[in-house]
């Protein structure tokens, strides 16, 4: 930068100036070329790869690059590895500002490329890395392996070495990369073709069917053939602790609304007994018994449900399902409860996508580890939890529109899969 | 970590670790220094210098590629069971019409920039038409490329 | 200073003479494991609070699930706790399993066991490297990677690919192993064996790792059991529990082996714990080398992937800790709802609970100890 | 008029020069004063120039080594394709760094962000000019050699402050006022240290101290003082690691805390001197190290005659620099193998360890230099 760029300027017009510019822009890019300093930047799976290719069995060391520095100031390439979400672009935007030029941008695995996994049904990924900032090499995989990598690092050089300081390294251009939109075109385009095609094609099948009345292709499609194998059955090793109908009828004695869903004519008991031996007891519990519910099976002695395993939420029509996951660490059972929450129905339509739209009280109280549970649930479903202590959106921008677990939810940037 | 004890313990585990430390450093050293002089425990690959002699595993992940005989010709039926198990829309079977008015596969397009390379497609094809190659120099500065045709014919049928 | 206004999340209160000031470790730093961000208060050097930030890399995995079919989802799955997809992998094959109820063949079995176990070995030298390296002995990361470059040769040549798995299936896996399979993997424990003889001569008696690491970071056994903390970090803390153990799946009730536990829940002895456990895998993997049936099939027979309307819950012992997977199954072979409970979550969540008092430097000791893999939590 | 002048080899060869060569001028202009002041620009450019060359020639050998010693020490190979074995990779890099944007952040203090790393570079560099790196070859030969080294090896923490603080990041200053702390910590120490050798000695100029050592090896002072001598030169080497900030003493950069501690928010040249700097302090603390306990110049001789007059045929620049590169494979080593302590860790093994010990080998040293 800075002062060679002059030099094509001043050297140029003087007689074999240009030998001495095509000298500098050697010397440069060889330099630029074979000293390649990456950022340590890594969100995901592709992070690990590019930490193997660094480490002693692929060795980026041999190309002068083992220098990752911490600081995107001293960085030249930044090596985008992992999923790039909404929450992070502005991160990552910043650190590449940060990198002083001439800096270049590789963008490793399927999802800095296009999105990779996370196209379909999607609202916090940014599809494709070339949105953000403009990206230099593109090495797909997922991950790509370490040589992937090393080729991705020579494509690289190849194309420092074509530089020149007669048009110096400046800023690429970000592009609107849709990828999707571009597959749909494309199927469309193709829909038009053949559309085109069966019109020209009518006469010559048409005729072809004349000549050939009893036409039979010779072409027999072999289906791979599958091993054959026994069925086997499965074999539950039953849990510790108290057996399900134990549990039950425990909890029923203290809790009259404790059930566990019945379809048809079967008894709640005759369903508890088909249950395998390794499920765990699943009871629907009002919501108004939620709380005393948990209180008793964590101090009960026979229960003492002291671990919390997880508090998770599913959508239905008109409820949502609060499932809250126990186990005890003493006895070895494990315990979960559903509390159907009755969506509130108050709510005006239009309103209803980003409103709470149930109550339940908090058991971060009686699990510390509750509180971040709740707060996933609150983010993904809009359950607002009475009681707790700090009801933030934990995975989403405190700005983000609606919740997005719930069957309803709409992104402006989310594509439907085709079903 | 609070415990408490006597004036004279402390001053004997100090000592000890007077002595115990540097030997622990010492030790660590001497893996180092193990390891420095023995150039038969590098174990680095030379990527592109040993071009010619790595090969992928057989079972290897790489791009999708069609089973093609000598001719060219391939198996599809363009049936889609690989574009309906591919997760993310990284295949899209275009079928045509041959002359005599079956469906054949007209292109088979790859999007090779959100492939995942699970393998789900080769799971679900029930002809065999589509392995995945072994292939990994697939570095590009032209994200266009990325989108291939994958059948260099039209189907059979 | 006083502080009238505290960020979001911070819950001290506290009479201070001295300046507090607030400084953010992430989303990319390089000791944060991933794209994490945690605001620290500090006073000094000392922190006085800590607030983690998760999201950065919240992938949306349960919305997508639930358009899916249960196949897909075990690709999915690989992306989670990415050090050991294979394990994962597993977690949805056995609760899908439930759904089908199928079950696997012997020799299936001992391939999971192998392969899973292989996973826990190259998910812990992750985190010996790690350890190592997040203390400055960049050496270390290396010597640990070093061994895992085998594992994740014998994985690809298994399964297709290094770290993305997408192996097993419910009722099977999808293919069986190569022929040269169990001599690699007897080369790999000899090999092994050796390498970790070293390692731990190199990093486990060293005088500075241990000033650095003991009495760092401590969780109680009450605090490790209400956090919802599992695998090595709740067994440094002194619960003996094991979902090997406790709730066996697969063919672990008939291998012996020894769930490593320590005492006073520090750095030290999360370390330990996890080295221990390496030494307690190759064990399990000798045995199952012994054991491994040569003939037979290896997979049960082949049904499309359709459950059950109902719900499937099923629990593994990953390298990290319980990883459970919840599926909500409406009839067909699409989930109507999948939920991941993953290891890392509670632990970053109780860090607060073990840096208060501490300093920047022993934040960076803990939590390479709990060894957290950040797309798992977010998801 | 007093105009300072430079004793060393290079200087009489200059200030005899310098007026055969002024009686070509005109006699109006010929006068004593500006034959001085001709010599004394002369010698100090040449000195100048001397010390340069060592210096920053020896830093791309040096990045060179570490990246080849840190690479084995991992089981790998290291800078490969560039030149035989990679051999011109850091020149590469230093080109490279070079041709980097230059840009300050903004809110940064700019008088104070550039002059750090010219503040970095000065001390090593001062130290370099008086080390004697052969019989002759020296190119300050100052009798108050030892008290001028420990003056100015403190002038680096002023630029590691400096810089962290003008940077204007809360990590940069983190790591500012760590190795301020630290460095003025093992200050004392390492002047102690040398304040050992001085004792023994008796002299505080370096070439004294160097030619007290000859003999044979035995005569080094590693070896002169029984135990002793080696203690010393441990205690030596910790307190010049931790002056130099280099691993495991490296808390003041700790990546893995700090992103980089003092240089995080420095680009392309301003960098290069920092990194430049580190290295050169590496040279001249080896350099010191060889001068003050291996015997300087001087070869290992074993007593045996045979033996010692070919040893002594190699001129004692070669066994110097030998030496020097020896006790930087050491510090190399002692980097890639050991982890970092924390920074009261840190501090309290210098106050509450090396230093009474310090104190202690001071009592020794006068005991033995009162008995023999």
């Amino acid at each position: 930068m800075g002062i060679i760029n002059f030099a094509p300027k001043i050297l140029d017009p003087v007689p074999g100036g240009k030998y001495v510019v095509n000298a500098i822009d050697y010397v440069v890019n060889w330099a630029r070329a074979n000293s390649i300093w990456p950022l340590t930047y890594g969100t995901s799976c592709c992070a690990i790869e590019m930490m193997s290719s660094s480490m002693a069995r692929y060795d980026i060391a041999r190309f002068g690059s083992e220098v990752f520095r911490a600081s995107p100031r001293q960085a030249d390439l930044f090596i985008i590895a992992g999923t790039i979400t909404r929450r992070m672009a502005p991160a990552l935007q910043m650190l590449w500002e940060q990198m002083p030029g001439p800096k270049y941008v590789l963008a490793m695995g399927a999802c800095t490329i296009s999105g990779g996994p996370f196209i379909y049904d999607n609202y916090s990924v940014v599809r494709g890395a070339q949105n953000l900032i403009p990206v230099d090499v593109f090495v797909p995989g997922c991950p790509p392996r370490p040589e992937a990598l090393f080729h991705g690092l020579l494509t690289l050089r190849e194309k420092i070495l074509k530089e020149t300081c007669r048009d110096p390294w400046h800023e690429g251009d970000t592009k609107d990369v849709a990828f999707m939109d571009r597959y749909r075109e494309a199927a469309k385009a193709w829909a038009e073709l053949e559309k085109i095609k069966d019109e020209e094609m009518a006469e010559a099948r048409a005729k072809f069917k004349e000549e050939n009345p009893d036409y039979k292709s010779a072409f027999k499609p072999v289906r791979v053939v599958k091993e054959n194998f026994p069925e086997i059955a499965r074999e539950a090793t039953p849990s510790r602790g108290l057996s399900q109908s134990e549990m039950f009828a425990k909890l029923q004695a203290k809790f009259p609304s404790a059930t566990v869903p019945a379809s048809g004519e079967d008894t709640v008991e005759a369903v508890i007994q088909n249950m395998a031996a390794d499920a765990p007891l699943e009871v629907t519990i009002d919501a108004n018994d939620y709380l005393s519910a948990v209180e008793f099976v964590k101090n009960d002695a026979s229960f003492s449900m002291d671990y919390l395993i997880d508090v998770t939420a599913i959508d239905y029509e008109d409820h949502f399902e609060l499932i809250t996951m126990l186990r005890s660490m003493q006895h070895g059972h494990k315990l979960f409860f559903c509390t159907p929450l009755k969506k509130n129905a108050d709510i005006p339509e239009e309103k209803r996508a980003t409103a709470l739209l149930a109550k339940v009280p908090t058991v971060s109280h009686l699990y510390p580890a509750a509180e971040v549970k709740e707060r996933e649930v609150y983010d993904m479903f809009g359950i607002e939890f009475t009681g707790h202590q700090d009801l933030r959106r934990i995975f989403l921008d405190k700005d983000f529109v609606g919740y997005p677990l719930r069957k309803d939810f709409t992104n402006p940037d989310m594509i439907k899969r085709p079903v | 970590m609070t415990e408490r004890i006597t004036t004279k313990q402390y001053i004997k585990r100090y000592l000890k670790r007077c002595i115990t430390g540097p030997w622990s450093l010492m030790c660590g050293l001497s893996v180092t220094l193990k390891y420095f002089f023995n150039p038969k425990r590098i174990v680095t690959e030379q990527y592109p210098e040993n071009r010619k002699t790595l090969k992928m595993h057989e079972r290897y992940r790489g791009r999708l590629q069609m089973v093609e005989d000598a001719d060219g010709n391939n198996h599809c039926t363009a049936c889609g069971m690989c574009e309906r198990a591919c997760p993310n829309a990284s295949i899209n079977v275009q079928p045509t019409k041959n002359i005599a008015g079956k469906k054949v596969l007209g292109r088979y397009v790859y999007h090779f920039a959100s492939c995942t390379q699970c393998g789900l497609c080769v799971e679900a094809c029930p002809f065999g038409a589509i392995r995945m190659c072994q292939e990994f120099e697939v570095a590009t500065t032209d994200s266009s490329t990325l989108e291939m045709i994958l059948n260099k014919k039209e189907g059979q049928g | 200073m006083s502080m009238t206004q505290l960020p979001p999340g911070f819950k001290i209160t506290r009479e201070s003479n001295t300046e507090e000031f607030f400084v953010n470790m992430g989303p990319q730093h390089p000791s944060t494991h991933g794209a994490l961000r945690l605001a620290l208060r500090m006073d000094g050097e000392t922190i006085i609070e800590l607030v983690p930030h998760f999201g950065y890399i919240h992938r949306g995995m349960e919305k997508q699930a639930e358009s899916m079919t249960y196949l897909q989802y075990i690709a999915m799955s690989d992306r989670q706790d990415y050090l050991t997809a294979i394990q994962n992998n597993l977690g949805v094959a056995l609760a899908l399993e439930k759904g089908m109820n199928i079950g696997v063949p012997e020799r299936q079995e001992y391939i999971r066991v192998m392969l899973c176990e292989l996973g826990r070995i190259a998910s812990h030298l992750v985190f010996f490297g790690c350890f190592g390296g997040d203390l400055g002995g960049q050496t270390c990361l290396l010597f640990g990677f070093k061994e895992r470059e085998m594992i994740h040769d014998i994985l690809e040549e298994v399964t297709g690919s290094r770290l993305t798995t997408n192996f097993f299936r419910p009722g099977g896996s999808r293919f069986d192993v190569p022929e040269n399979f169990i001599p690699r993997v007897k080369s790999f424990l000899d090999h092994m064996e050796d390498s970790m003889k070293d390692y731990e001569r190199f990093l486990s008696k060293n005088i500075i790792v241990q000033e650095r690491s003991i009495g760092i970071g401590i969780l109680s056994k009450e605090d490790a059991i209400a956090y919802g903390c599992s695998g090595p970090v709740l067994r440094a803390s002194g619960i003996d529990f094991d979902v090997r153990k406790n709730n066996p799946y697969s063919i672990y009730s008939q291998l012996e082996f020894d769930v490593p536990t320590a005492r006073n829940g520090d750095c030290y002895d999360r370390y330990n714990v996890r080295i221990a456990e390496i030494h307690e895998s190759m064990r399990i993997l000798r045995q199952c080398v012994g054991k491994f049936p040569a003939e037979g099939p290896w997979r049960s027979k082949e049904k499309p992937v359709k459950l059950a309307a109902g719900r499937y819950y099923s629990e593994i012992e990953t390298a990290k800790g319980l990883y459970g997977t919840y599926v909500v199954a409406a009839a067909g072979d699409k989930p109507y709802r999948i939920h991941t409970r993953g290891p890392s979550f509670p632990h970053i969540a109780a860090l607060n609970k073990m840096v208060q008092g501490h300093t920047v430097s022993d934040l960076v000791t803990i939590m390479a100890t709990l060894d957290p893999v950040i797309p798992e939590i977010d998801r | 008029m007093f105009v300072p002048s430079i004793t060393n080899p290079i200087g009489d060869v200059v200030r005899e020069w310098v007026p055969k060569l002024a009686e070509y001028l005109p006699v109006a202009i010929q006068s004593e004063t500006l034959n001085s002041i001709v010599a004394f620009l002369v010698n100090a450019v040449i000195c100048v120039i001397a010390v340069c060359a060592v210096n920053i020639g020896s830093a791309p050998i040096l990045i060179y080594m570490e990246r080849k010693v840190c690479a084995h020490v991992q089981c790998r190979l290291g800078p490969m394709r560039l030149g035989w074995h990679g051999t011109i990779q850091t020149i590469a890099d230093v080109l490279k760094m070079l041709f980097k944007e230059v840009y300050n952040p903004g809110g940064v203090d700019k008088i104070m962000y550039y002059m750090a790393p010219l503040i970095v570079l000065i001390a090593p560099f001062m130290v370099a000019a008086l080390i004697p790196f052969g019989p002759t070859l020296v190119v300050a030969d100052v009798d108050m050699g030892i008290p001028l080294i420990i003056a100015v090896n403190g002038f680096g923490v002023l630029g590691i402050l400096l810089g962290g603080w003008s940077s204007n990041n809360k990590y940069s200053l983190l790591g500012a006022l760590r190795s301020g702390a630290q460095m003025i910590s093992y200050e004392i120490s390492f002047a102690m240290i040398l304040l050992f050798v001085v004792m023994i000695t008796g002299s505080t100029n370096l070439m004294d101290i160097t030619q007290s050592q000859s003999g044979t090896v035995l005569d080094w002072m590693i070896f002169k003082v029984p135990v002793i001598g080696f203690i010393a030169f441990i205690l030596f080497f910790i307190s010049s690691t931790a002056e130099m900030n280099r691993a495991p003493f490296d808390i003041a950069e700790a990546e893995q805390e700090l992103t980089g501690g003092y240089h995080t928010e420095y680009t392309g040249t301003p960098f290069a001197m920092f990194y430049l700097a580190e290295y050169i302090a590496l040279v001249t603390n080896s350099a010191l190290a060889t001068t003050c306990f291996l015997g300087g110049f001087h070869a290992p001789c074993i007593g045996v005659a045979a033996v010692d007059t070919y040893l002594n045929m190699v001129p004692g620049v070669v066994w110097f620099f030998a030496k020097v590169y020896f006790m930087i494979w050491c510090y190399m080593m002692v980097r890639w193998t050991f982890v970092r302590p924390r920074v009261d860790q840190l501090m309290s093994f210098e106050w509450k360890f090396l230093l009474p010990v310090n104190l202690v080998m001071l009592v020794i040293g006068a005991i033995y230099v009162a008995l023999f």
